[in-house]
């Protein structure tokens, strides 16, 4: 019962829904941490080609993918430190944030800047994902003591 | 190696665990990548006084330090029994323990 | 004068205790065989009793667990009823190398015998009793091996 | 007289009511109890100690085998060297703790009032270090965990006794409390989520270990780790796993919810170290 009422507080906040539905396979494969390293990685590529996928034909997304074009990679960096700083105060970060954020400085150094900014931008996404998610759970979080 | 050797309804029962790598020869070592040379226990055997009371020929497919567990009689408390056991590079331990 | 001898003589023979004690390993041990190194069940057997067929027999009792907690550390307990056993081996057939131990039971050894093993992955773990006459007996059971996972 | 009798009981009934709505630790653990006696009937809480094991007859018989001779005795041999090596300056550990050390961690972690600080085993360990003039131990594996094994073996079948001695330890209480319960990481999940609202139930190989009892088996030796941790390296790995970033070992986040964590188990024997997957 706990549990039902949980997950349809949260259906009532389309954004994080779009991320759970999103995530719901690797959920169940949170357990298939057979060579840790080499699947999350795996998969944060696979979520960000999804992620920019779904982003690139939904509503107003549209215009973030075309916006990255324009800003200054250097802009893009302030972006992600800021973000970080921010996120960092709440203590929600996700683990694959950093990932990206590596691959993105590798994709920046080797000239590829517009992949850079994919992950330069998606590190952006999951700092502000995360703190909406910390604010979630400040408000929410008694829904899952049992009664 | 250690060994439990206890005295329990007229018989012997006999628990061991050795220490022991036992590297099949098929990993890799995680820092250098290179292949860890096969080093596993062959043969382990239980003597009781001169008389062979257990004799275990090992694969690569054994545990990471071994455990091993029988039961024999006709020793009693107080008797001692020898174990040794010897790897495919030669490596050997010898111990004794005595029946509780 | 005599202390010397004395002393001479028993360097003499504790070096002999020794040197004794140091052999013994090498000689009694030669009988571990190349069975253990076939990667096919057929040649593990023949290695090991130079025959494949063997009896299913209801009077061994395997035990395996149906999961593997950790397929690096099975347990797995073998005893069996019947009579004069002369060997307990354990194959495990889609191992690299199948046959993972053999156990040789002595006169009043009980047929009881526990040891824990590695699988790579789900397979049928096999049971053979050897008796003294060289008939085999067998039972076999499937154990899952999974591999990761969050340990719950 | 009669106004001021009723004037009391009015201000004692909204003195209730503001309680009550404000949790009390003490209701806390009797709603879990319920919770989980009612989700396994015909366990007994004192069982649930076995976590995954008094679930699963399968996976209990290959524990039971494993612990005819367990492979954490190595760590509690090392652990009660390191424990009665005495320090360079002659004094040793048993002279930090009470009892000398001997079977006192069903009282951890408990609140330091003076520093106003929720304290670890781990950490009493490394404070009795650096009082003697040593240098601290790196937490959740290694020597301090083969510490705590022997510390914790000392204290086996002791009730565990968790206490909370002021407000601020109530707000540590809290602090742990309000974690348990928070969805995080990029797979959105509480600890809840999987050890309360699905405990018993599996995912593919595992069995989702209940809260109640699950921290009674620490420091624990995994067969993953193939050595022994502690419950903070536990939380470390946990948190990965549902792509949170962890938090550092013995931070104030680990330890307050080290802290409401043991303190939900009071009552419950401590059974460790124990073996887990």
């Amino acid at each position: 019962m706990v549990q039902e009422l949980g997950n349809n507080i949260m259906t009532k906040n389309n954004l994080l829904r779009l991320v759970f539905l999103l995530l719901l396979p690797f959920i169940i494969s949170a357990c298939s941490d057979k060579d840790n390293e080499t699947e999350t990685k795996a998969e944060t590529v696979k979520i960000i080609n999804q992620q920019n996928k779904i982003e690139s034909n939904t509503g107003n997304q549209v215009e973030t993918i075309k916006k990255t074009d324009e800003i200054l990679i250097e802009d893009l960096m302030q972006q992600v430190a800021e973000a970080e700083r921010e996120a960092n105060k709440f203590g929600f970060v996700w683990s694959t944030t950093d990932d990206i954020i590596k691959k993105a400085y590798a994709e920046a150094k080797l000239g590829n800047e517009n992949e850079a900014k994919i992950l330069f931008h998606e590190a952006v996404m999951q700092f502000n994902l995360s703190i909406e998610q910390a604010k979630y759970a400040t408000q929410n979080w008694k829904q899952l003591v049992p009664e | 190696m250690k060994v439990k050797a206890k005295f329990e309804n007229n018989k012997v029962e006999v628990k061991l665990l050795v220490k022991h790598p036992m590297d099949t020869g098929l990993q890799k070592d995680k820092n250098n990548g290179d292949i860890i040379p096969a080093k596993y226990i062959q043969e382990l055997t239980c003597m009781h006084g001169e008389k062979l009371v257990f004799l275990a020929n090992f694969g690569r497919a054994v545990s990471k330090d071994p455990y091993l567990a029988f039961t024999f009689s006709g020793a009693k408390v107080g008797d001692t029994l020898s174990l040794k056991w010897i790897d495919n590079l030669g490596e050997h331990e010898e111990t004794e323990v005595v029946i509780k | 004068m005599i202390e010397r001898r004395n002393l001479l003589k028993g360097i003499l023979g504790m070096t002999a205790v020794l040197t004794a004690a140091l052999i013994i390993p090498k000689i009694a041990f030669a009988q571990w065989s190349k069975a253990f190194d076939a990667n096919t069940t057929e040649k593990a057997m023949t290695g090991m009793f130079n025959k494949t067929e063997t009896t299913k027999s209801d009077k061994i009792y395997l035990k395996v667990p149906e999961i593997a907690e950790n397929g690096a550390v099975v347990p797995v307990n073998i005893s069996t009823d019947i009579p004069n056993v002369k060997t307990i081996s354990i194959v495990a057939l889609k191992n690299p190398q199948p046959l993972a131990c053999s156990f040789t039971i002595p006169e009043g050894t009980d047929t009881d015998v526990s040891i824990r093993i590695r699988l790579f992955e789900t397979m049928d773990v096999q049971a053979i009793v050897e008796t003294q006459d060289g008939t085999l007996y067998s039972v076999q059971k499937e154990v899952k091996v999974t591999i990761g996972g969050c340990g719950g | 007289m009669k106004g001021r009798i009723y004037l009391t009981l009015a201000i004692a009934s909204c003195l209730t009511v503001a309680t009550s709505t404000f949790a009390d630790p003490v209701s806390d653990n009797a709603t879990i109890r319920s919770y989980f006696a009612e989700k396994f009937p015909d366990i007994a809480l004192e069982d649930l100690v076995d976590g995954a094991y008094a679930l699963d007859k399968d996976s209990k018989e290959q524990w039971l085998q494993i612990e005819e001779f367990p492979p954490y005795e190595e760590a509690i041999d090392k652990g009660k060297k390191l424990f009665t090596t005495p320090f360079a300056n002659g004094k040793d550990y048993a002279s930090c703790f009470d009892n000398g050390g001997i079977g006192i961690k069903q009282n951890f972690p408990y609140f330091d009032t003076d520093k106003n600080q929720v304290v670890t085993l781990e950490l009493a360990v490394n404070d009795c270090r650096v009082q003697n003039g040593e240098v601290p131990l790196s937490y959740g594996k290694g020597a301090i965990a083969y510490i705590t094994s022997y510390m914790a073996s000392t204290s086996r079948g002791q009730p565990i006794n968790v206490t909370i001695p002021n407000d601020a330890a109530k707000a540590a209480y809290e602090d742990g409390k309000q974690f348990f319960y928070s969805r995080r990481g990029q797979l959105n999940m509480a600890c809840a989520t999987c050890h309360m609202a699905s405990a018993g139930n599996r995912l593919r190989a595992d069995i989702l270990s209940p809260a109640l009892g699950q921290v009674s088996h620490f420091p624990a030796y995994r067969f993953k780790w193939e050595d022994v941790g502690t419950i903070q390296r536990r939380y470390e790995g946990c948190n990965t796993q549902i792509r949170a970033k962890p938090f550092k070992l013995q931070s104030v986040e680990y330890r307050n919810l080290e802290y409401f964590h043991t303190y939900m188990s009071n009552g419950l024997p401590i059974n460790g170290p124990g073996t887990r997957k």
